[in-house]
């Protein structure tokens, strides 16, 4: 059994309206050393396989599904767990 | 002209398309399930607007997966005529049928309200009754509309004159006021704004009708490929 | 788990119902009528159906006093929602309910579970959701805090009502000092059906199926969940959250589901019901009471969605989306399927039983079996000797304005909260989806044409604590006068209202004095309307540190209108038409947006009400709109005839020119019963002979100047700078 | 400088609508390998300042506004960055 660990990011020339938000209030609220905030997405999922199988599977989840590649991008990782 | 109006669990304007549809402007018109795997005899199909699966991941990201949109993909490559609303359009970019995507407004908050949109382009199958640059009023009712497209998708958008309504004072960030654009092949329209909420006075205007009259004067003598 | 729960005898001994708000006494009653020491199953069942929520300990006795019957109404309150007829063989079915106390621990949800509850009330009887509302009550102090609350309360209206496809048409927001940390959120659904189709939460005719249907249950908003896991476990608390998540996707397939039910399987139906305060207990338990029947429930087969939950957690469970079945024996698998196929879960969990048990099995076991009125009928109602509360047996002086520059009061006035427009906020509502909604948000009610008639339905939610603070009785009639001058201005005849009662404790004789007292107002005005109450909520214990909110009854107000184009809105149309004002304008300052303006705060006895005056004028406004003599029609009510005149403005940016012999004080009094209307020249003769005394010309709609000569002051400025303000001064506010 | 890498999640009793749906449509598509998945936020915050003073504001941050406490648990991880 594995379990992905999948991280979704706006690609960086994205303007991410969220993280604007967040970013803004912080410098409202005086805290001016916040040089930076993004705002991504974080999925785990276990799946039952072999390794290079269970990849693949969740590269396509990721490309297909989990993340728009019009505007996002994402990186995986995948740990073998006991059940 | 006869068109089919998909449901997908979770869409909440296929009723109200429906009703436009037949009712209003008189044509034939039924409700299609999206586990149908078959679109043969329509000669355009309405996607609409909603929730589909509950847009819980993205707006439309679910959906795209609907047994449907196989025959969706099959009918549009074939010339069939398509037009999402708002839902609708966003489903329509995550399953690459539009460039580019629908991010979250500007705001972060959902907006309903009335909208001035330019038509910025009048001779398409979408928008031949309405005059060239004509200012029309629809409403709007999403909290995702934030029209994206990466530098060369924009311009490759506005070189071929995919844009078919501009809003006239921008709510949600859209880039180049986009509020609605076809592919380049010219059959399918993707259009935040409703214009199936704008075809009765009674409910405050008839601007929307417009986008109705088009596709009927367009089905009219133009070729289908019914597949 | 299991046996960590503490036996019948340690129950006995060491009281740990007194932690799930059982009384000592109560208790005992329980255990006498039982005939034995209940189970510690047992007791959590008679606390969540005996909690003030499911039982009205203290509110029957004041519910009992309202006036719930008239020939137009087909089902009153007691079921899931009342319902009237509305002509045509369709019928309306709306009811309210409260979700303060879960919106302010938890906003965004608070707020959406809220709207999820209140419409499985409605398509539990057989009805279309068509329409919700949401009457909002916040504090004045904007600090972080509060931006945050309103704003996700806002969202969380939104995030549900959007998703699942029914338009928010109306509502309102008010701020008052006495809500800062009680805030209310009450929401209300109207929905639409055909009279033939009305049904009942009922499990009758031994051996028939009970389905449940819907979300699985979890640990969420358990009552007394804190104690037992406190007190009987040894798992971390940290991972633990008694907050439910509303789910708009998985109640649009229920919705859908059972409407498919009640209209196309009705040989199959026996009755249903949703499962909202205390779970699957009350509903069940009710459903088994009301007919007469007993019950058998097997807790194995109910569908969870965590491991290892006690009978305890699976009955009293508050988790979303969740319906109860009653299914003719045979019938199962035809309703087991229409379910499978809008993807939902659905089990035949139980058994109608011939005579009284109500029996839980789990495990193999008999975890639970008692008579089922133990847990539906048993309760004792409770009254508190009434105490007239000491602010209202002195009251401050009436109060009178000094308008030294009636421009500069005019747009202070404009910039209140509670006058500012509220649309920065409700525009966050899908307020047209379903494509019926002929009057949106921001008229004086919402307005939708009912599909398949040639009728429309008006509707409004009106409540007003500061009033009732000043002299319950009288404030809780004109909040009842209110709700019905908004439905009039539209062109509709007001039909029946449903209530959510706000209070503090009502074992303090105080509240129980306004809660009396309010009751009595709105009982004399329902009558005087012809609206009877069809159904409503109750929601005490406002409290924060010993003190309670304002008295708010909240009514929701429903009105028919037959004649499609007599459908009247706020705004003039056209420059040349004549404003007339309808009713008569006195000194009446008290508790007024100008008192609270001038001295910051809402004093003195209420002056200027006069039910039968009122239900006069109103009678009289609305034969002349549908007589289509009006152009545009607007109530009088906060801000008076001030705010009135540039509401009907701002949409058009349309101004007045005219003069009128009231003084400028007057031009702020509230004096209650008024409109104002504007009529086209050509129907002027007609208005004036049809109001008679009670209308006076005030001037003519102008392009955009906002001239008015009054008695001892003129003003003289634009529509459009006065409507900036007014559109502005809330969003600014909130930032 | 530091990098703040924020996980944000659901606690385990709270009912997850995005989580189910994702499933439900892996499942639907035959990927019944699927065991379970879960949906969080993931931030990225760079912030100026000490190592100690940064986690502290860091933690505020988590607590005040980028997690919902009532029903989400968050952690985070600091990584010192050059600018
Ligand atoms: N203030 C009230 N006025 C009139 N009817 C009320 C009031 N409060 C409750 N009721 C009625 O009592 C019944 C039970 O209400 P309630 O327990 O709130 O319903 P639910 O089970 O949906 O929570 C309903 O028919 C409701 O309309
Ligand atoms: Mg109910």
């Amino acid at each position: 059994m594995y379990k992905a660990k999948i991280f979704v990011n706006y690609k960086q020339s994205v303007l991410d309206p969220k993280a604007e938000v967040i970013k803004h209030t912080l410098h409202r609220l005086g805290q001016d050393n916040v040089q930076d905030v993004t705002v991504g997405k974080y999925f785990e999922v276990l799946l039952e396989g072999a390794h290079d199988a269970v990849a693949a599977q969740v590269d396509t989840l990721c490309d297909q599904m989990l993340a728009n590649v019009n505007m996002e991008s994402y990186r995986f990782t995948l740990e073998e767990v006991s059940q | 002209m006869k068109a089919a109006v998909l449901t997908f669990p979770g869409s909440n304007c296929d009723a109200d398309l429906l009703w436009a549809v037949q009712e209003i402007a008189g044509q034939e018109a039924a409700l299609v399930s999206a586990n149908t795997e078959d679109l043969t005899g329509f000669d355009l199909v309405l996607v609409p607007g909603g929730f589909s699966y509950g847009d819980y991941l993205r707006s439309g990201a679910i959906a795209k997966f609907a047994p449907v949109m196989g025959a969706l993909k099959t009918f549009a490559a074939n010339g069939g005529y398509v037009l999402g609303i708002c839902n609708g359009f966003q489903i329509l970019t995550e399953a690459g049928l539009l460039p580019g995507a629908l991010q979250v407004n500007t705001s972060l908050e959902f907006i309903c309200e009335p909208e001035p949109l330019i038509v910025a382009n009048h001779q398409t199958a979408f928008s031949n009754q309405y005059a060239a640059g004509q200012t029309i009023s629809l409403p709007i009712a999403h909290g995702e509309g934030n029209y994206y497209a990466d530098p060369e998708t924009l311009a490759s958008i506005e070189a071929h004159q995919q844009v078919v309504f501009r809003y006239a004072e921008n709510p949600n960030g859209s880039l180049n006021d986009i509020a609605g654009l076809t592919n380049e092949a010219g059959n399918v329209l993707g259009m935040m704004p409703h214009p199936e909420r704008a075809v009765e006075a009674l409910l405050g205007g008839t601007d929307g009708l417009g986008v109705f009259e088009s596709l009927i004067a367009a089905t009219k003598g133009a070729v289908h490929v019914a597949n | 788990m299991l046996q960590t729960e503490p036996t019948p005898e340690q129950i006995r001994d060491q009281k740990p119902y007194l932690q799930l708000g059982l009384t000592e006494a109560e208790y005992a009653l329980f255990t006498k009528r039982l005939g034995r020491l209940p189970n510690y199953t047992e007791v959590g069942l008679q606390s969540g159906m005996w909690s003030e929520h499911c039982a009205y300990k203290y509110s029957k006795p004041i519910l009992k006093t309202f006036w719930t019957k008239n020939e137009r109404v087909l089902m009153g309150p007691g079921e899931g929602a009342g319902v009237i007829a509305i002509g045509e063989g369709k019928a309306v079915v709306f009811k309210a309910e409260s979700h303060n106390h879960p919106s302010a621990v938890e906003p965004y949800e608070g707020a959406a579970t809220g709207i999820g509850g209140i419409i499985r009330d409605i398509f539990s009887i057989g009805a279309k959701p068509v329409a919700s509302l949401d009457s909002l009550a916040f504090g004045t102090r904007f600090d972080a805090h509060n931006q945050n609350l309103i704003d996700q309360v806002v969202a969380g209206i939104g995030g549900y009502g959007n998703a699942i496809g029914i338009p928010t048409v109306g509502g309102e927001i008010q701020f008052d000092a006495s809500y800062q940390d009680n805030p209310l959120v009450n929401a209300m659904c109207v929905g639409v059906m055909d009279e033939k189709d009305i049904q009942r939460g009922q499990a009758a005719g031994v051996g028939n199926a009970i389905i449940y249907v819907g979300a699985k249950t979890g640990r969420d908003g358990i009552n007394g969940a804190s104690f037992a896991s406190a007190q009987f476990s040894k798992e971390e608390d940290a991972d633990r959250s008694a907050v439910q998540v509303g789910d708009p996707f998985m109640e649009k397939l229920l919705t859908d589901a059972c409407l498919a039910v009640t209209q196309k399987h009705q040989k199959a139906l026996v009755g249903m019901q949703d499962m909202g305060a205390a779970g699957l207990v009350s509903s069940s338990a009710e459903m088994a009471s009301k007919a007469g029947f007993g019950m058998t429930l097997d807790l194995d087969l109910i569908p969870q969605r965590e491991p290892g939950m006690t009978p305890f957690e699976i009955m009293l469970s508050e988790s979303q989306e969740r319906m109860l079945l009653c299914i003719r024996t045979g019938f199962e698998q035809e309703i087991l399927d229409l379910f499978a196929g809008y993807d939902l879960d659905a089990v035949v969990c139980g058994r109608v039983e011939a005579g009284h048990q109500y029996r839980l099995l789990h495990h193999g076991a008999v975890v639970c079996d008692i008579p089922v009125g133990l847990l539906t009928d048993a309760v004792p109602t409770y009254t508190t000797t009434p105490k007239q509360p000491a602010r209202l047996a002195h009251p401050a002086p009436d109060f009178t304005p000094t308008i030294t520059d009636i421009d500069q009061t005019l747009r202070a006035l404009l910039a209140l909260p509670n006058i500012a427009s509220k649309r920065s906020l409700f525009k966050r509502y899908d307020a047209q989806v379903q494509t019926n909604t002929v009057i949106a948000p921001g008229g004086d009610a919402g307005v939708i044409r009912v599909r398949g008639t040639h009728r429309a339905l008006a509707m409004t939610a009106d409540s007003n604590g500061r009033l009732l603070a000043l002299d319950p009785e009288i404030g809780g009639a004109i909040t009842v006068a209110e709700a019905a001058r908004n439905l009039v201005a539209t062109g509709a005849e007001p039909l029946g209202i449903t209530d959510c009662l706000n209070y503090g404790d009502p074992s303090k004789p105080e509240v129980y004095y306004e809660l009396q007292a309010s009751a009595k107002g709105i009982v004399e005005a329902t009558k005087v309307f012809n609206t009877p109450v069809i159904s409503g909520n109750v929601s005490l214990y406002n409290e924060t540190s010993g003190v309670g909110i304002h008295p708010t009854p909240m009514i929701g107000m429903v009105g028919l209108i037959t004649d499609l184009d007599a459908i009247t809105t706020v705004a003039f149309k056209q420059a040349g038409d004549v404003v007339f004002l309808v009713g008569a304008t006195g000194d009446d300052y008290n508790g007024s947006s100008i008192q609270y303006l001038q001295n910051g705060a809402y004093a003195g006895r209420l002056t200027g009400f006069d039910l039968t005056q009122e239900k006069a004028i109103q009678d009289k406004m609305l034969k002349a709109i549908q007589a289509h003599l009006v152009n545009a029609c607007h109530d009088l009510a906060d801000g008076g005839l001030a705010a009135a005149l540039v509401e009907m403005g701002t949409a058009n940016r349309l101004g007045i020119k005219g003069s009128t012999a009231l003084s400028a004080a007057q031009f702020f009094a509230e004096t209650q019963g008024r409109f104002l209307a504007a009529v086209p020249p050509a129907q002027q003769a007609a208005f004036a002979a049809q109001m008679g005394k009670d209308a006076v010309v005030l001037g003519t709609v102008s392009d955009g100047e906002f001239v008015l000569d009054l008695a001892d002051a003129k003003l003289d400025t634009t529509i459009a700078d006065l409507a900036a303000i007014q559109e502005e001064a809330l969003a600014w506010q909130l930032k």
